[in-house]
């Protein structure tokens, strides 16, 4: 084991820490800390505009492979750009589904023909992506789609029915990946095929769900002979579920120390209210905020148990990568509960009327997404349970 | 020794739970909450002439129907499972309690029974915006000028501070560090200015109240038998108990919405209440909303001793503070857990979760929370 | 609703604490405080004398009506003995299984000659009586009973095989009531006989068990061609579940609150003891034991609600009692905890080698059992969502 | 930046396994804790002659293996595991640690050879009987007469305090409330008195110590570079992250015991482990193992910078503290949730649950439990 990073890494470090400030300036200044889950809906325009500004750095995609159009950036590099990043509040990322979910599966799965017409505006930040996973009434049970999709012969092409859910950012996405059923008579895991869709066309209508913030970033789609490419599936019809837990499997990795530096922005807010509000010194909201701070730290150390394990080449997702997700969740949860307490009283008190919260009262709100999102605590504990422990599964109904 | 309501008890309730069932459901309660009021005054109105809940505690010498606290704890308990948006508690629980505990005779005769006619609303304004819900929060001030008393500061996180139409509010003698006095004048009084402070919880308002230079006749100070300290911790108190209480409704409210939400909700051809995780949780949010109640029976007791001057009302500090701190925390958690297993759906504007999720912290930081009112016992049992 | 008690009660109050403090003296005096849960081995013997003084004093059975040689107390009054007899710090009854089990049990199930035979030696304090319903290995599964019993012919007894556990002071009991399966084939509720058994002949072994105190209450009990007489079956044989249900159902009520006042007692010597070593000025410290006074004076409240919806009538079990045994139990492991965190780094040291553990040690590890006797937490939740709240039951296997 | 073992690293850390799988089974653990040493001589000499532990990070200029931190770690995390029975806590991570980091060169050189030889064992002492662990807990003191050194004073909590050969001992000089200075001496200097303290925790013993009027030479200060307190502190915080380690491995221990348990055990014709209830107790588990040792491993690699010197060791308060409140914690709950998942049997003293159930609670208050190691960082970060 050790600690320090290598000189080289260092001198990367001072490379990105000092392209941020040099570029996150001017008409950037006031993308500082915005954007990001809970903040999205503010400034998608100019945010997209950041997207290009990174892309002439050559700072999108620093973790893809040169080959295909990325810096090809070590994992070390890669923790060290997404720390910088975050450190230096650069706005949440337009660009984050497609740099970070749909290039990789397209490098992995796709077709030279797809990577060539993809690949490109995501790595320019011209063009950005949304993902079509979730379906209403499905929740969790990921593998019950319902959306449909048959083939065309007369036009050629596929043609999509159905409804999408918790699609975040759909209304400022160029592309959407979508799951549907291509075998009308399958069920499960089985029959789906992953398609690669254009958001402006007339079959598709995006509606915006108001969240408890009263704004909104998640949205529903609906899917009405929407048309696909037969050229923009990825993988054959049928083996979407294939794709799609490929896809899932990106979702991890080193931006979550990013996602940490995120956190550390928050908790340092709420330290220093703390400080200036007199909450510092009520010893039950000392032990809380240090609590917090004692697992914000751990979290950072198994991140970096999590990247060594990768690194080291095993496969396999080790225990410390199973319970991360109900960790930082919980742990974010929590972290909007205390930030609420420091405040006391004045933590009902908006802004303005009629909902303008402030960023505290946001994130409060806001992550009590992240404990039901992208499996909820229970299902995370079933899988912790089931494959990390090899507890029995819970068995499906019949209902 | 009788632990249970009486049958009169249990049909006031019941008719409060069907009244309220049809005039304060969710479309009724996001219409207040889009109104600067924040309540439908034509509902108070109805509310004031048809049920006569504005009076409900207010002994009949002044108008009122002469009930208990019980039956105010019990009212309370269906307000909160229903979102009531209305000025029932600061009108009730503090106004009208303000007056009974801190007023002397006349005073009740003069104000008591104008509001119990239902033309006035009422509210406390004590805390000069720290947290802290005992009389150190108090930093307004009184001088006496001639025959007159001129008051001056600032108070927020006033319920309906600016609808109310009469304010009762508390003031330290100039140059006196300690002594607290109470004081009731029209909110119309020059010198009073009033703004809303808009809130994460919209079903219920807070407002800012300033004084500036306000000069009222000596006879707006309270003068009951006890000191302005005594009452108005004791008025604190008694208004700690009713937001309990609407503490208890608002959670058996969630904890009903879950179990129906789960019982319905399917997930990998299962009920979601099929799952022994969810089971539990609602399990443990049952115990809560059960263990809540029965703090909040006995408090309501006790507040009916105290308001009645009898022995057994000196628990009132204890019992109100094992209410509130038992109660707010048990909020909190059954509205979280209640969100966390409607899963998405719980998480939109659109369904009413958010709205008792809201109401569990804006009330848990009202009055004191969990922390505050444990280290209060703490003091009365170590210190 | 009304919180005081009646003129009348207030004057039986003064009797039942002005007995105790005339006769819980000389020989007794050193009696106080022991006994009980986690204390049960200690002075078994004297506890037996203590019980025939109570009878003297016509203090045993209070709740019994006057018809079967109780003193047909009210509620009411039944609360307040208890009351006054843990504030008195009189010693852990010996009788409490007899008494509050299986009077109850035979008044309501017995025949005549069954009350007449064994309720005379519980009044009297004589006769003192365990109870055999746990099995190794069925835990919580109630239903699972493997002890058979067998009708001879020959001799016109039953004789009984098996082996039952968890049986508290057997080895100083007379009796003890026994769930056996009378049909061989039998399996579940269905098939069950309930047995009232001598303990004091060649078939019965009584094997301690050492607990994490090191110390022994509970105990295995070996049936090993046990004899029990034709007359000593209470209800018929195939029957013993409605008997054993009906039994269970008499372990609520009344005496909740003389174990409150136990718990009272505990929680006092907890704030003795911080206040006298400085731990109650330490700001954690003092939130606990805050939270553990709000949820022992709402025990207490909890406790009147059920009571008084007792005795209202109303026979069908209120949500208020379905929670007490989960409130209770898990109230008392915080206590134990509590306790230990108070004492600090001296929580560790024993009164002696090789295991002397002081009260509130004893108790700390003594709690433990009781999230799990009678119904662990975790079905304890179980019976709260599917009772309470009319939730779907968990399946049982097809092991 | 690599943060997992080396494979150096993880073949002494699976020898260690190994081994202890064989020699500190739960009948060697009984045997060891009902004598009044505390564990058997023979083992221990068997370690010291055959596995060389107590010599594992000693440098190799002093009969040291020359390894590192992470390695004492490793092993202590194995040992938390089995429940050795051994004074390797008291000898490695408390006397060895303190002559490494407190002695000058001449000292080491009298000292830690003995030590590496396995002839003699080592522990620190202290907590003047106080439930604080840093140098406010030292309340024995030190005075000059002439050329020696004469301590008196007592302490409590003592590791392996009646068995240890030789002592490190804290004291504050006469008259001077804040200097601290460690002292080296052998147990059987005259005016030492030492008494096994019984403690619910069998499997580790504790002892206090008296000091009377005991003579010393000068040279048994200690007198590296660093002050008796920074001394003291860096000693302390070295000796939690090893018993932090211990935690986990104990921890992990409790939730293997557990799943291994619930696998066979069957209620309702089903495994319980196919509860739902049971799987989330038991991933709620992992989930704390998992991220104690991260903590660990963490605290373990600042450790080895602070012990080389490196700029990283100034993190050491910090990353001792964030281990010994999250380890302690995790522990105690783990070991809790074991017992109870084990049922009635987990109650008995025949199943080794309760051992680790009491060893969770001894080593959270040794050197202080979560609350005091919380309040701690909330100094660092807030005033």
């Amino acid at each position: 084991m050790k600690l320090s990073f290598s000189a080289e890494d260092e001198q990367f470090r001072q490379e990105v820490a000092s392209w941020l400030r040099d570029n996150l300036s001017g008409e950037f200044e006031k993308l500082k800390g915005r954007g990001g889950p809970g903040d999205e809906h503010s400034f998608p325009q100019e945010r997209k505009v950041w997207e290009q500004k990174l892309a002439q750095g050559k700072w999108t995609c620093v973790g893809w492979p040169q080959a295909y159009g990325g810096r090809g950036c070590s994992i070390e590099q890669q923790v060290i750009f997404f720390e910088e990043y975050a450190r230096a509040r650069a706005p949440g990322r337009m660009g984050h589904i497609g740099e970070g979910l749909t290039g990789p599966t397209l490098i992995a799965y796709g077709t030279q023909a797809q990577r060539d017409k993809y690949l490109p505006g995501i790595l320019d930040g011209t063009q950005f992506w949304c993902q079509g996973y979730s379906e209403p009434g499905a929740g969790s049970d990921l593998a019950n789609v319902k959306t449909r999709a048959a083939f065309d012969q007369a036009s050629g092409k596929w043609r999509i029915n159905g409804q999408k859910v918790w699609t975040s950012l759909a209304h400022e996405s160029d592309y959407c990946f979508v799951i549907a059923r291509t075998d009308p008579g399958s069920v499960g895991h089985k029959g789906l095929g992953f398609f690669l869709v254009e958001m402006d066309q007339p079959g598709i209508q995006v509606r915006p769900i108001e969240q408890i913030t009263g704004t909104s970033e998640f949205n529903e789609v609906f899917f009405d002979d929407a048309e696909c490419s037969s050229e923009d599936i990825v993988g054959e019809p049928g083996e979407g579920w294939k794709v799609a837990m490929g896809l899932l499997g990106f979702e991890r990795g080193v931006s979550t120390l990013g996602q940490q530096m995120l956190f550390q922005n928050e908790f340092d807010e709420v330290v220093r209210l703390a400080r200036s509000n007199g909450a510092a010194s009520d010893p039950v909201i000392r032990q809380r905020i240090a609590r917090a701070h004692t697992e914000l730290k751990i979290m950072r150390y198994n991140s970096m148990r999590m990247l060594s394990g990768q690194s080291t080449g095993d496969g396999s997702l080790q225990k410390e990568a199973l319970i991360y997700k109900l960790f930082w969740a919980t742990w974010h949860r929590s972290l909007g509960e205390l930030a609420m307490d420091v405040m006391g009283p004045e933590c009902e008190i908006l802004d303005a009327p009629p909902y303008a919260l402030n960023r505290l009262q946001s994130m409060y709100l806001f992550v009590r997404a992240d404990t039901i999102y992208g499996g909820t605590n229970q299902i995370q504990r079933n899988i912790i349970a089931e494959r990390g422990l090899g507890m029995p599964k819970e068995p499906r109904g019949t209902l | 020794m009788e632990f249970a309501f009486t049958q009169e008890q249990e049909m006031i309730r019941d008719t409060a739970a069907s009244f309220l069932a049809q005039v304060s459901d969710s479309a009724a309660v996001r219409a207040a909450m889009a109104t600067e009021t924040g309540y439908d005054p034509a509902l108070w109105s109805r509310i004031c002439t048809q049920m006569y809940w504005q009076a409900i505690h207010v002994p009949e010498a002044y108008g009122g129907m002469g009930l208990g606290y019980v039956e105010v704890v019990a009212m309370m308990e269906q307000m909160g499972k229903h979102l009531l948006c209305s000025p029932f508690f600061s009108t009730v629980c503090m106004g009208v309690n303000a007056l009974l505990i801190a007023a002397n005779d006349e005073q009740k005769a003069q104000w008591l029974p104008t509001i119990c006619e239902g033309n006035t609303t009422a509210t406390l304004a004590f805390n000069g915006g720290v947290n802290r819900w005992d009389t150190t929060a108090v930093t307004a001030t009184w001088r006496k000028e001639g025959d007159n008393i001129v008051l001056n500061g600032s108070y927020r996180y006033v319920i309906d501070g600016h609808t109310a139409d009469l304010l009762i509010v508390a003031a330290r003698q100039e140059g006196e560090s300690s002594d607290i006095a109470l004081f009731v004048l029209p909110a119309q009084t020059p010198g009073v200015t009033r703004a809303w402070l808009p809130t994460m919880d919209q079903a219920r308002r807070q407002a800012s109240i300033a004084l500036q230079e306000v000069t009222v006749e000596t006879a707006a100070m309270l003068s009951g038998a006890d000191s302005g300290n005594a009452a108005l911790t004791r008025i604190v108190d008694l208004a700690a108990i009713a937001l309990a209480a609407e503490q208890v409704g608002g959670s058996q409210q969630m904890l009903d919405a879950t179990v129906a939400y789960t019982s319905e909700r399917v997930q990998f051809n299962r009920t979601i209440a099929s799952y022994q995780a969810v089971k539990h949780k609602a399990a443990d949010m049952m115990l809560q909303v059960e263990v809540a109640r029965s703090a909040v029976y006995y408090a309501a007791c006790v507040a009916q001793e105290a308001l009645s001057g009898s022995t057994l009302g000196a628990e009132l500090p204890e019992a109100a503070s094992v209410a509130k701190s038992y109660c707010s925390d048990a909020y909190f958690a059954v509205a979280g857990d209640a969100l966390q297993l409607f899963g998405g759906v719980g998480f939109t504007w659109e369904y009413d979760v958010h709205l008792y999720f809201k109401r569990a912290k804006s009330s848990e930081h009202m009055l004191g929370n969990g922390a505050y009112h444990r280290e209060r016992l703490a003091a009365m049992l170590l210190d």
